[in-house]
């Protein structure tokens, strides 16, 4: 009964982790643009997480290390240093992006730019950081997560032509913007495939003290709450497609846009609902990414860490998350567009994957840490397949951004 | 001048280098051409009228707030006037089509402006009577850009 | 007394004393001796085509992953071969033709 | 033992098991006839520097000494002999409150983490 209680907080947690600016505001921009086509992003890139967070998850529970610690420890400073900085620095991208969230849903709700809210936004995030606990920030955010149901709610309410959604999550060519429709397409993989999100989730493993005793429950939260955050993705994308598109609002580009989505489905409420879910999703992945870069920090250097102890009992990891905060917080509060950074950052994101998940291919077939619980062929054939899309997102982002983006 | 040679294939390489890079950039350049811009910046106004359209439907059943409501109109007053600049800027053949279709992208905005001052004066005649503007404007801009794009003879 | 810094000598080429390649350090060896650990022996891999990869821990991960690392890929430098006194330029002690007896099947085992 | 495989990098820990960084450096005594012996190993910002390079390392010492003065000017040793245990972590019978190596976290500490309130 206990850990059938661990498991579906988990689950509710990894939702919670999974939902943020970036797979609201890619799904939203793809089925406002392509009705279901792109629904196989959002499928493809859900799969790929679950087998990363589960062996995160796993690696976490039987070698008591972190993702972070092993890349250090196993390949050495020099090889670490590269996922190190790139990680660092993409993360601080999707930080601001995730704090612009908030700061947007703020404006919408009350007509203040959003630019003022930037520095209140990072101050509360990182107040709760300061006096949390793991525990707290973890199931407290992402219970409250769950009203981004409301996605899924009004998804089934529009009765789409569930064929079509089913026709969609088989990949197809595009009938016009190409260019667009592949930059979309790795935007919402890398929307879905965040390094942030499997590296905390083996923080958070060793935070919350598993041990082998876990790893039938990891399987089950990685799995479910995995497809459940994917699920609400695809809620998104039905919904942009059936009120935004059919009400001729093809182009996502300017935030305003997006409320609109849950009005003609939930009149008013729609309009507070969307608030809500924005401002929460984003909110709580503020609080997980800049934990992030602190765990990221003082795992790769081996300092003591932990969001349960006091800030002067680990002065340098609660330093790293108070400056990337406030650092995060300046490009919102000087005017930088959050929809336009999201979406760069989530296609950034997708072509940094071969630093991050190239390791995962050594750590998890190393006995020395995971012992008898290695990786079977499918989760290998996994991680190689993940790889050989990152590099090729890798190559094909770059160009796309600079010239076929939105 | 024999063992000069391997000097000479190695700046042979880079001139072929600099010859891709130079072809890529023409070959990029010219998919983003001005005609991609009209219609990119096209599609963008038609979108933008009809969030606005759509605000105001919200906005008179009571379903969206004031602050909301307004902060859009604002929001695509500015997206509006962006893309009428650039569609006037663009050098295109069809000088003709391509001014029909600043000026319905023109029209927009002025519609989204009345909108706007309806919606601050709290009259909801006037912002009705915008909205059918709107729509007559959108009406226009999808012609001239079916003008546009029509094959020509 | 001298002191070196083992790290440096990670990844680092190897030259024969007429300043020829043989290959990366790849490992360090060492046993206990009484209360001491000391240095046995340097493993010095040899990859043909794919021999700078070696020069890091993820390139000899990769070459191991497939299987590109040649049985005969190594050579196990006893310590009192190797000159590492500089170890930015470790260089061998002895002649080249006392290599071939060093030479063995890199560790697959772990 | 594989010194770069089993030792290098991996973390090591006090005799209270607080986490004092990763073994950013391996230390050995070349004697005259005799095997090299692992007398400490390093820790610390200047050592990794080096790892990147001569130019980042020395760049490193320099900052370290204007910052912390001539003690940091140096990396951070522990003697070899001082070796405890060594399986996935290195634990190390030292205390680190009694060392240098977390002197600039408790700089921050003292001058900045600990001002704020509710630290």
């Amino acid at each position: 009964m206990k850990k059938l209680v661990e498991i579906s907080l988990g689950v509710v947690t990894s939702v919670g982790g999974f939902l943020e600016v970036g797979s609201m505001a890619t799904a939203a921009q793809a089925g406002a643009t392509f009705g279901f086509q792109l629904i196989w992003a959002v499928v493809l890139g859900t799969i790929c997480i679950i087998f990363l967070v589960e062996m995160a998850g796993r690696f976490a529970a039987v070698s008591h290390h972190t993702i972070c610690d092993g890349i250090r420890e196993r390949f050495g400073f020099n090889v670490f240093v590269w996922p190190l900085l790139a990680t660092f620095l993409l993360s601080l991208m999707v930080l601001s992006a995730e704090i612009g969230g908030v700061a947007i849903a703020l404006e919408l709700a009350t007509g203040i730019g959003f630019q003022w809210w930037a520095l209140p936004v990072a101050f509360l995030a990182w107040l709760l950081l300061w006096k949390g606990t793991f525990g707290l920030i973890e199931k407290g955010v992402s219970m409250l997560g769950l009203v981004t149901l409301c996605f899924v709610v009004a998804a089934v309410m529009l009765k789409p032509d569930w064929t079509a959604v089913a026709a969609g999550a088989v990949p197809s060519l595009p009938a016009h913007d190409t260019a667009s429709y592949w930059f979309m397409s790795v935007s919402i993989l890398g929307a879905s495939i965040s390094p942030y999100l499997f590296m905390f989730y083996s923080s958070g493993a060793i935070e919350d003290q598993w041990d082998k005793s876990y790893l039938g429950a990891n399987r089950a939260i990685a799995g479910l709450g995995m497809s459940f955050g994917g699920t609400i993705s695809v809620g998104v994308l039905i919904v942009a497609a059936l009120v935004l598109a059919t009400h001729g609002i093809d182009q996502v580009d300017d935030y305003h846009q997006l409320p609109l989505m849950l009005i003609p489905v939930f009149g008013f409420w729609g309009f507070v609902l969307f608030v809500a879910s924005l401002a929460i999703a984003c909110f709580g992945a503020t609080l997980e990414v800049g934990l992030q870069q602190a765990y990221l920090v003082a795992q790769g250097f081996g300092w003591t860490w932990g969001e349960d102890r006091k800030p002067r009992d680990n002065p340098g990891f609660s330093a790293v998350y108070t400056v990337s905060l406030f650092l995060a917080a300046i490009p919102i509060m000087l005017g930088l567009d959050p929809l336009r950074l999201t979406i760069f950052s989530m296609a950034l994101t997708a072509a940094s994957l071969p630093l991050t998940v190239v390791p995962f291919l050594f750590l998890l077939n190393d006995k020395r840490y995971v012992g008898e619980h290695r990786n079977g062929i499918l989760s290998n054939a996994a991680v190689i397949f993940i790889i050989a899309l990152g590099f090729v997102l890798a190559v094909v982002t770059i160009p796309l951004q600079i010239f076929g983006g939105t | 001048m024999a063992h000069q040679t391997p000097a000479l294939t190695f700046s042979g390489r880079h001139l072929r280098l600099d010859y891709l890079c130079a072809l890529l950039l023409l070959g990029v350049s010219a998919g983003c051409s001005s005609s991609d811009r009209i219609e990119q910046q096209s599609q963008t106004a038609a979108s933008a009228a009809q969030t606005v359209s759509m605000v105001l439907d919200a906005w008179t059943s009571g379903a969206a707030p004031f602050a909301y409501t307004a902060g859009t109109l604002q929001s695509v007053g500015k997206t509006l006037a962006d893309a009428e600049a650039q569609i006037r800027s663009a050098e295109t053949a069809e000088p003709a089509e391509q001014a029909a279709l600043a000026t319905a992208v023109k029209d927009l905005s002025v519609a989204v402006a009345h909108a706007g001052a309806g919606l601050q004066a709290g009259n909801r005649a006037g912002v009705q009577k915008a909205k059918q503007d709107l729509q007559l404007a959108s009406r226009s801009l999808a012609a001239a850009y079916a003008k546009y794009f029509a094959p020509k003879p | 007394m001298t002191i070196v810094n083992l790290e440096r000598l990670a990844g680092r080429r190897v030259l024969s004393q007429r300043g020829k390649s043989i290959g990366y350090i790849e490992e360090i060896r060492a046993e206990r001796d009484g209360d001491d650990f000391v240095v046995t022996e340097f493993h010095v891999g040899i990859h043909a085509a794919f021999e700078r990869l070696s020069a890091s821990a993820i390139g000899v991960a990769v070459l191991d992953l497939f299987r590109l690392r040649r049985r005969d890929g190594l050579y196990r430098i006893p310590w009192d071969k190797l000159d590492i006194s500089d170890p930015a330029r470790p260089r061998l002690l002895c002649p080249m033709t006392e290599l071939s007896g060093m030479k063995s099947a890199p560790d697959r085992r772990e | 033992m594989k010194l770069l495989r089993d030792l290098l990098d991996k973390q090591v820990v006090d005799r209270e098991q607080v986490k004092i960084g990763k073994i950013d450096g391996l230390v050995v005594e070349l004697r005259q006839g005799k095997p090299p012996r692992i007398i400490a190993i390093e820790l610390g910002s200047i050592t990794l520097a080096r790892r990147l390079g001569a130019g980042p390392g020395l760049w490193m010492a320099r900052l370290a000494a204007k910052l912390g003065g001539k003690r940091h000017g140096e990396p951070h040793r522990i003697a070899w002999h001082k070796v405890r245990d060594i399986g996935t972590d290195i634990e190390f019978d030292v205390d680190v409150r009694q060392t240098s190596i977390f002197a600039w976290q408790d700089w921050l500490r003292d001058h900045v983490i600990g001002r704020i309130p509710g630290a």
